[in-house]
């Protein structure tokens, strides 16, 4: 699974709420067989700085000023889903739009084709000798987890527990929300269905689900669940304080607890070092810079100087 | 390929296979590229900036993107001389082109020191060396807008160096380019390097602070591409012509058209830093694009390109 | 309009209605953008560049577009200080903002000679100086780039402007900014204003030649906007904080966030250029964003945005 | 008529050669009526910095380099025809790819919207008391002179030639050329028809029309021509070289001419004196700088320094 420079066509590109959507790449000959593999964490860098911005009445005031600076760096971005045919792989990518490029890539249509670079980072390391896994995932670290639930159905004796959040209903980024939420034994979200995954929604306003932080709602389950500490997984991606408190939760409880970290990136491919995540040292007390891009993005949550 | 046009360098007297190098910093140690092109079709490759020390560099963010460029704060973060020379010469010394180590520090001595360590090495061709580095607070840049401490540092470490090539790196930052390149010149520099990057600030409006930890950070990339060319040309006309000393023109060179331009104006091989991030192939399709041109126009060698401008 | 906000600026001691100007060259003398803007809008207008004789400034062409910026080299074209007081005065008179004439020249008897002959004009505000401007020969960038010049000139036309407001606009094509601010604020000037453009150059590889007839120009646009919020910065730290000299920062500004990004590095008022080529309107919509922005965090007077920078 | 900002909505954008386009520009509402009587020779200033480039294997190879370049600057295009409706004006534009805006203008399609400064400049002036009108245009010239052709239909009574020079046969910016050509009596041109405009076609190498520079053939049919000079009006766009000609020969035979000319433009409406054009400041044998954008861009033959 050498990475490389590939063309994709988008396949769909559609809106799922307020500013989110889901856009399909496709990728055919050689380039279908590379992503044919990627590891949920994993990520593209993709170059948007040719494609037109939508029309001006359909910016979001709060993005006028920015949505016409002139990119010239490519934008990472991970996998939220992946479908395998012969000779064709695609791979989807829930984003949301915060800026010039995610702007553009909210305009292209199916058909249109961009410039790509990846598979690149490491992944999520799969739940090898466990028996829970606990999925956190705030804002857009959605894709990321939604392509990692979806990966550990091949784990079926696995028990699987999302906790998802959001400041307001409208910034979740699912398909389906407020007409299903708060069924029995938790809340049902359109995207973990047929992933036997038990789902629990907060939201900072408590529009839906409960209120709070998702971070909350985790350390009660934790409280109440008699699951061995060891047996337990958890992964998160999300905002860096959320991952910052999910870190620390998982320390205090010991378990075992896997982050995906963003950084701003020029690369993505190790040239630049711009996206230095800080890290223990051993435990000298010290602490040395990793890259984001090689080294991560998924890291160890206990080796995060957060 | 176009047979019909050499490709070849003379600069400084170092014989190079084409005119386009990595930029010091914007290309890890080579390995990562080598996915991406062929690593035979540079002229030379610059390492990313040596210290004595380890530098863990500057806390994140350390980029920020800006209309057709980058700043980049990151603070010089390397390995420092003694993994260097551990892990990373061996790996150098498989390359086919022209390595030159990239040295920075924070008094002479430390300049001193790399140049004295590393000049025994056979897989150096040769030392950058920057004293325009606008993003640690001591040194660095201080060295290189003052003709008196260019002048001085360019003696010395020429003197380290043993018999390697010196190309001195400038700072765009100043008031007189030419000034600080003929005090490099006469000091006994074999190649100049221009230009680095111009100090420059993004503001968060939203939290009201500096976007960069550093606060301040380096503009790179094709918004300052036109700034750089009007600069190595003042340098091939007020002081390197006819001397034999070479310019490496770089900033915001992203096509063969670019480079082209920037050999016009006076370069003898260019460089290649903010490009590659955006397409990691891009020296590949540089020399290739000069190639196509000089192929075009009926033009057999390098050297005619060289300060060609009318 | 959120009238929360007090959008008036006290630019040493001058009331103006509001922070956006227009910047020197670049808004003919403001009958043309009536037709795309409210001129109510204006917080203070500022004329081309005005000199003794009229010129006729340089051949064609004069620009050429750079990613995301553009070179001119207009060449002071201006229809000269008598021609001047003639047509122009009487429409700048009908202006409700405040007025300031840029003033440009080959020595400083030229330079004093117009704020002599205009100082006793009512609708004029003050004087903006022009020693930075890098597309004549002699003069202009010259005065602009040796504080000890710029402490004498400022003086001088200081002294025959009458009682008018001096505003003393600085190139970035110096070493240290700071050095030419404080030799002018130390000289009496009543306000700074940053920056004028970068020298630059484009080739045209087909003819190998330089595009602009004048060969080199002056970089203006979005893409020096890094680079001039850090040297407001630097000037508003290293110099005029605490003088009440105010700035009036200028160099890419597109947006009511760029604005407002000069503004917390220390502007007390903005100057637009280029962006009002590409959308004449730009100052009503900068000035609209500025106001929106305070509104939405809470700050009821401009003041508080200049140099709120943590 | 007052000039202003406009928003366009694209009504059509075809191919109609190598690198020629014909796109119409859909104005509606008050904007319609401000547009319903623009002049030939006027232009319009288009904001094409944010949309997209062509695909990468649709770019010429010769624009790839210059293609990638981050504009912001609108770009002048005059027009080549105009169809009012009520309540909707469309204008065409003939336009010629040639960097980056024109690469970005030839990826519009119908229903996507422009931003359009305009209507600017002065147009042609009419032939008011002449009996022969002379139409000479090179290359993209063509548009201002088609449109013109077709004004000129309102005086029947005036004789119309058309002199249409280019390169090669494949540089003629027209619909329909190398199978009607060589008619008795000229040439045919589809956009002429109609306009009862007789045509005569040269181009450099002779591929098409007679060989040669167009100014020739306009040199000989008014050598063999017994109309009054002063009865006649040439009007003129294209190469500057061309246009200097031109000039001299409509100064040497004593004959009123027009010439539309081009200069590179940042604002195109009086802000920036870019557009310098460089005239005869009476007989004084000095010269001024007149505004392209403003004096206009068709100016009298005699007062141009060329
Ligand atoms: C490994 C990785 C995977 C990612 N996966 C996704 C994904 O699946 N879906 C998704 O919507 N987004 C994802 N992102 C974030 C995405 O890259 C940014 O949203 C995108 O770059 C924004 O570009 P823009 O031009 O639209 O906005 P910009 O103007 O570049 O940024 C808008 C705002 O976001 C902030 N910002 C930009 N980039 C980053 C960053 N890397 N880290 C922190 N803050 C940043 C800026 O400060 C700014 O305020 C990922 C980022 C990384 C590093
Ligand atoms: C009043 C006016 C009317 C015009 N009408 C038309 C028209 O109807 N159809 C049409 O195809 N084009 C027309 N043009 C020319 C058109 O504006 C340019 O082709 C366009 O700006 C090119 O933009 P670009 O980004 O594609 O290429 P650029 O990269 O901007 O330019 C490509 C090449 O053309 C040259 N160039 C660019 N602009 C000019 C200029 N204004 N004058 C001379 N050389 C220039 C450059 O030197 C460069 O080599 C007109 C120009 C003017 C001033
Ligand atoms: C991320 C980054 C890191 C850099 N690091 C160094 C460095 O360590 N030493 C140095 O001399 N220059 C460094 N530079 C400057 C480049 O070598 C080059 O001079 C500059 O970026 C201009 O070229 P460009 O516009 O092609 O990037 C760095 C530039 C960037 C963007
Ligand atoms: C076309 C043009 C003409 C200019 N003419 C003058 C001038 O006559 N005098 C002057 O002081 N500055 C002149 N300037 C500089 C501007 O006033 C301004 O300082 C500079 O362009 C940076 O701002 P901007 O990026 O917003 O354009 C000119 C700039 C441009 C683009
Ligand atoms: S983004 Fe360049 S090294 Fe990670
Ligand atoms: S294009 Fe600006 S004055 Fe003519």
């Amino acid at each position: 699974m050498a990475k490389g420079s590939f063309t994709a066509t988008i396949g769909y590109n559609k809106r799922i709420g307020k500013s989110f959507y889901k856009i399909g790449l496709e990728f055919s000959g050689a380039s279908a067989e590379v992503f044919a593999d990627v590891k949920p964490g994993q990520f593209v860098e993709i170059d948007l700085c040719h494609a037109s911005l939508p029309a001006d009445n359909k910016i979001p005031g709060e993005l006028c000023d920015s949505a016409g600076r002139n990119i010239i760096l490519r934008r990472p971005f991970s996998f939220s889903d992946i479908a395998v045919e012969k000779g064709k792989t695609t791979v989807e990518i829930l984003y949301c739009t915060v800026g010039p490029a995610s702007l553009r890539m909210s305009n292209l249509e199916a058909g249109d084709s961009v410039s790509v670079i990846g598979p690149l980072g490491n992944g999520f390391g799969m739940p090898e000798g466990k028996t829970t896994a606990l999925l956190v995932l705030g804002g857009t670290g959605a894709g990321p987890i939604i392509h990692l639930a979806k990966q550990l159905k091949n784990y079926p004796q696995i028990q699987k527990i999302a906790f998802v959040g959001a400041r307001s209903v409208e910034d979740l980024p699912f398909e389906k929300i407020a007409d299903c939420i708060g069924a029995e034994g938790g809340d049902y979200l359109a995207e973990f269905s047929g992933t036997d995954t038990q789902t629990f929604v907060s939201t900072d306003d408590g529009s839906v689900g409960s209120k709070g932080f998702v971070t909350d709602i985790l350390y009660r389950y934790l409280k109440q669940s008699g699951v061995e500490r060891r047996e337990i997984m958890v992964y998160a991606c999300g905002p860096e304080p959320m991952l910052a408190r999910v870190a620390q939760i998982a320390e205090s409880e010991n378990i075992d607890c896997q982050v995906s970290l963003e950084r701003r990136m020029a690369c993505g491919i190790g040239l630049c070092q711009s996206c230095a995540v800080e890290c223990k040292a051993g435990d000298s007390g010290q602490s040395i810079y990793k890259m984001c891009c090689k080294d991560g993005p998924v890291f160890d949550a206990s080796e995060v100087v957060f | 390929m176009n047979n019909n046009v050499d490709m070849s360098v003379d600069f400084g007297g170092l014989k190079l296979a084409g005119p386009v190098f990595t930029a010091s910093g914007t290309c890890g140690y080579a390995d990562e590229l080598g996915d991406f092109m062929d690593l035979g079709c540079l002229g030379g490759f610059i390492t990313k900036s040596i210290t004595v020390e380890p530098r863990k560099g500057n806390p994140t963010p350390r980029i920020v993107e800006t209309d057709s460029g980058m700043l980049n704060a990151i603070g010089l973060a390397n390995i420092g001389l003694d993994n260097f020379i551990e892990e990373k010469l061996p790996i150098l010394g498989g390359m086919s082109c022209a390595v030159f180590v990239n040295i920075a520090g924070k008094s002479a001595e430390e300049y001193i020191e790399v140049a004295r360590r590393l000049c025994g090495f056979e897989q150096i061709a040769g030392f950058e060396l920057n004293i325009s580095c606008p993003n640690v607070k001591k040194g660095g840049i201080a060295f290189g807008t003052d003709p008196v401490q260019v002048a001085e540092i360019t003696k010395k470490v020429k003197k380290a160096g043993g018999g390697k090539k010196l190309m001195v790196k400038l700072s765009p930052n100043v008031t007189d380019i030419s000034a600080t390149a003929r005090a490099a010149v006469e000091a006994g520099a074999d190649a100049l390097s221009l230009i680095n990057t111009f100090m420059a600030m993004v503001i968060d409006i939203e939290s009201g602070k500096p976007v960069l930890a550093n606060r301040t950070g380096g503009l790179s990339g094709p918004a300052i591409k036109p700034i750089a060319v009007y600069m190595v040309n003042k340098v091939y006309n007020e002081v390197t012509k006819g001397t034999g000393v070479p310019i490496l023109g770089s900033g915001g060179i992203r096509t063969g058209s670019d480079a082209v331009e920037f050999m016009m104006a006076g370069a003898s091989a260019v460089a290649v830093g903010t490009a590659s991030f955006i397409e990691p192939a891009s020296c590949e399709k540089i020399a290739a694009g000069i190639e196509d041109y000089c192929s075009k126009k009926g033009i057999d060698s390098l050297k005619k390109l060289t300060g060609s401008l009318c």
